[in-house]
């Protein structure tokens, strides 16, 4: 649940960055208790937050094969890092960390892409055609696993209008597919997207065709600027509004965990 | 070749390199995720083929190499066989253990499905309503290298920390070479077989590397080299200098001592000096 | 319910016990093999079903009461599900990581296809050739006993030792509970995240019971205490002897504690007093 | 390879058991370098004869996760023994270990059995019809995955006419089937039972047919006395001899793995 809202500031600089605003919010959809499927970068530092605010008995998983339940102290690079190793609950194999997950046993995942489409669906491998490729992206990792199979997925991307398309050229990581039911019919477990999170806005799926809908506008952020940049044409939830800012002890989390200040720039 | 199935520690760069400098060519490099390994082989033009499920730079996002080889064919064109970490882990998984293929569900929706001919769709015999799998067909690769914190000069290794596919893709192969940080007495080893991941009679070459995972981490031996990653994503945008930065750092340099020895102070900033040993775990019977 | 995975070490036998002084009935009983384990609840009329490998008494041959109760329906008649060691395990491991089915070669040519209607013949999709293979579906424990050295109060543990299939079996339950050899504190655990089987977060009881494995043994804790496996089998011949062994070994005792007691100096003689530590491993991030 | 004969000797008490004799006569199978399955009971002495005579190098696997190379100190009940993991070359789960069978690592296996028939398949399950049987015994184990799997398979059992029988009741680990190619037919890999070590002699699949056949006496037994006890019209191979009674070094090595006597009864 987001934090009630603080007294209205002139919408100019606020005192976080977009990034922390978007890690934050990605915390926020952290419920306690929870075992989640952490990727890596940004997703690593919102479960840290999340873990040290309201979040407290969550459990992070990491596809290599690490669980903590503390988050690891100091930023990491990469999962495997040796700070995310020491004090961890389980250091193990990919096929115990993600077969838990492709058991049905995780609540949430990460992921993040290059490429979404008004149904969520994620695209990380290529740009244009597969057998020639406007662009190579490295690949899907573990995503379409989580995409799969975890009970939601919570995707963090940056917002700009050939990132936010109508249809995407491949998809990696599957979310609603063509919409409506075709996600169960394909086979898929779990709920799919429920939120993607952006630089500008959070959207969500609504309605019987689960569409991506914009959900709740950063401050500083207004609603023309999120429509010029979506590659369809956005629809809004009846009751859009406006992202909360940072907390207090949100940003006190976020800069414990991200002691070299990787995200502030 | 699997060159590295941990995902992104332990991976065997110093075999990387020394594939390199030997001028290999036509590889089909086998790895979930390895970090930059695959990119700079494929940039130095040994890999005809790619199986895996991601290929960048954790760091810093793409691999260029990648991108202009799969683009522009530069400096050669590549196949790509796209998995997912859990479907190569269940290919491997089905190499290792003697099974033809896996049923998995987690790849169902994805366009891997498309792009990868070796994963067939099927319906699931045991279900009365239509229930789609995708099988995987075993991945059974030639050589497998890894990268482990000790072994002993029979192969026998210690392993810890996260581990990614090592266990799977190395069974799965007809060879295994061990690059080993430090090579100890049987003793050690065998004073826990529980920590062995691999065991010696099935490992063909044990080589005494110490640091051959630089620059990613070894657990409790070396830290990442950050600094390493983001300087090979910059210097390598594009092909010439890809070509310099193999040069300086693999090309010229005749072995990975010369390479430990090329990095100096900043490999022995990466040392691990700390001590955070494990509880002990007693195998007395009697 | 999974009642030891481990085949022959690490048998939940406190479990067992308190199953049988609980008067559970219609029990499946799930265990790849379990010593005398099964053939104890079977005699004490819990089961109505036996999924496994093999039940019998690994010192003496025979299970009497998995005998009786097969040729004769005596306590009870009970279903029994046949599977191999490997083939249980492929059904355990699909259970654990939402794989509907594992394609299976080993039990080609078996009568186990005849007399287990669970797995079916299928052709290999991937072979031109007939190439016949044997369909396991996933199977999914309600409970999972297991076993473990050391744990911590949240059900962290450490085991070491040949495992069998706890891991897999565990994981694929629905409820895990722990049996402690002894509780130690998350710090112990936490310095060798490697030896940790199944972690804590999936495990919903944990118990202390110092020598719950008896009379099979428990790596570096326990002997196994062979005269006692001896002593069932000729005692259980009949059924009046099993029952009047239980009453004496089972029902008539009210817990482990006392059983313990009631075993006294023959339990202390099992007791592993020597120390073959393990060599560190280190953790160190620094 | 059989030791050569020791100088003739009155076949009336040999100074060994038959229980130690069929013992080395599978430690004899063992070939150096070569990784054994080892099942329980009399074939884990066998192995501990192999490696510490002719198979020095000879590796040995057990079903529940344990891998050693050198014979474990003292007499094992079970292959979970401790004695058999302290040591141990690698202590790990049943799925790496008959993982490495399944996936054609091993070059034998032992199993035992309560019947076996003319083409080598044996029965540990049901005496009987399976619902309603005359009697059950203990089951599997993992001796099928060992009978499919493994590049050969060595047999241990007693002689009796009820046990070596026409046809079993019910094939628990696959021999040659109904004979000639059945073996590979069903899909089954390796050459399949290479040699049947009873109380008696030892027999050999022999011809196209791939039935078994009498291929040695052991000292001290007759043929009659074995066509006595065998279920069906036993052939002999051409070349039938005499099984090399147990050499000194052999008895040697069985002593120091058998300290307790367990098999000299």
């Amino acid at each position: 649940m987001p934090p009630s809202k603080p007294p209205s500031k002139p919408p100019s600089k606020p005192e976080y960055s977009t990034q922390e605003l978007m890690i934050i919010a990605a915390a926020r959809e952290i419920k306690d208790g929870e075992r989640i499927f952490v990727g890596m970068r940004l997703p690593i530092t919102a479960y840290g937050v999340a873990r040290l605010t309201h979040a407290p008995n969550a459990v992070g998983l990491f596809e290599s094969g690490v669980v903590r339940y503390e988050p690891a102290e100091g930023m990491l690079y990469t999962m495997c890092d040796g700070p995310n190793q020491l004090g961890a609950a389980w250091t193990t194999g990919l096929i115990q960390i993600m077969g838990l997950l492709s058991g049905g046993r995780i609540h949430a995942g990460f992921i993040g892409g290059a490429e979404i489409d008004r149904f969520g669906n994620i695209n990380t491998s290529y740009i244009g055609d597969i057998d020639a490729p406007k662009v190579k992206l490295p690949g899907s990792g573990g995503a379409p696993d989580i995409a799969a199979m975890a009970e939601r997925l919570i995707i963090v991307m940056n917002h700009q209008k050939h990132r936010l398309v109508e249809r995407v050229d491949y998809i990696t990581s599957p979310g609603f597919l063509d919409g409506g039911d075709a996600r169960a019919r394909a086979g898929l477990a779990g709920a799919g997207p429920q939120v993607v999170i952006t630089d500008r806005a959070i959207l969500r799926p609504f309605g019987p065709e689960n569409e991506l809908h914009l959900a709740s506008i950063h401050p500083g952020h207004t609603l023309d600027e999120i429509l010029e940049n979506t590659g369809w044409a956005l629809k809004s939830v009846p009751d859009l509004g406006e992202t909360a800012p940072p907390s207090e002890p949100e940003m006190t989390a976020l800069h414990r965990i991200d002691k070299e200040g990787f995200w502030r720039g | 070749m699997v060159l590295g199935a941990a995902l992104e520690n332990a991976i065997p760069f110093a075999a990387t390199h020394e594939l390199i400098r030997q001028g290999r060519r036509d590889l089909n490099v086998i790895a979930p995720i390895s970090d930059i390994s695959t990119d700079m082989l494929i940039g130095a033009g040994c890999v005809a083929e790619v199986t895996g499920a991601w290929v960048g730079n954790v760091s810093g996002g793409m691999g260029h190499n990648y991108r202009r080889a799969a683009e522009s064919g530069q400096p050669n064109p590549i196949k790509i066989w796209d998995y997912s970490n859990f479907s190569i882990g269940m290919a491997f998984f089905a190499g290792a253990y003697g099974l033809p293929y896996i049923p998995v569900k987690s790849i169902l929706g994805s366009d891997i499905l498309k792009s990868n001919s070796r994963i067939k769709l099927a319906q699931n015999p045991f279900s009365d309503e239509p229930e789609p799998v995708a099988l995987v067909p075993a991945l059974k690769p030639d050589v497998a290298f890894l990268v482990v914190q000790r072994s002993d000069r029979f192969g026998n290794s210690h392993i810890w920390g996260s581990t990614g596919l090592t266990q799977e893709a190395s069974i799965a192969a007809d060879r295994i070479v061990v690059l080993a940080d430090e090579i100890v007495e049987p003793e050690v080893i065998a004073s826990d077989p529980s920590r062995v991941l691999i065991p010696g009679f099935g490992v063909n070459a044990v080589c005494h590397v110490p640091a051959a995972c630089h620059p990613a981490p070894l657990i409790g031996r070396w830290k990442r080299d950050h600094a390493f990653f983001h300087v090979y994503h910059k210097e390598t945008r594009e092909p010439e200098g890809f070509q310099r930065w193999c040069g300086e750092w693999v090309r010229d340099v005749p072995d990975h001592e010369a390479y430990r020895a090329k990095l100096g102070g900043q490999l022995e900033e990466l040392r691990i000096r700390g001590n955070a040993p494990s509880a002990p775990a007693n195998y007395a019977a009697e």
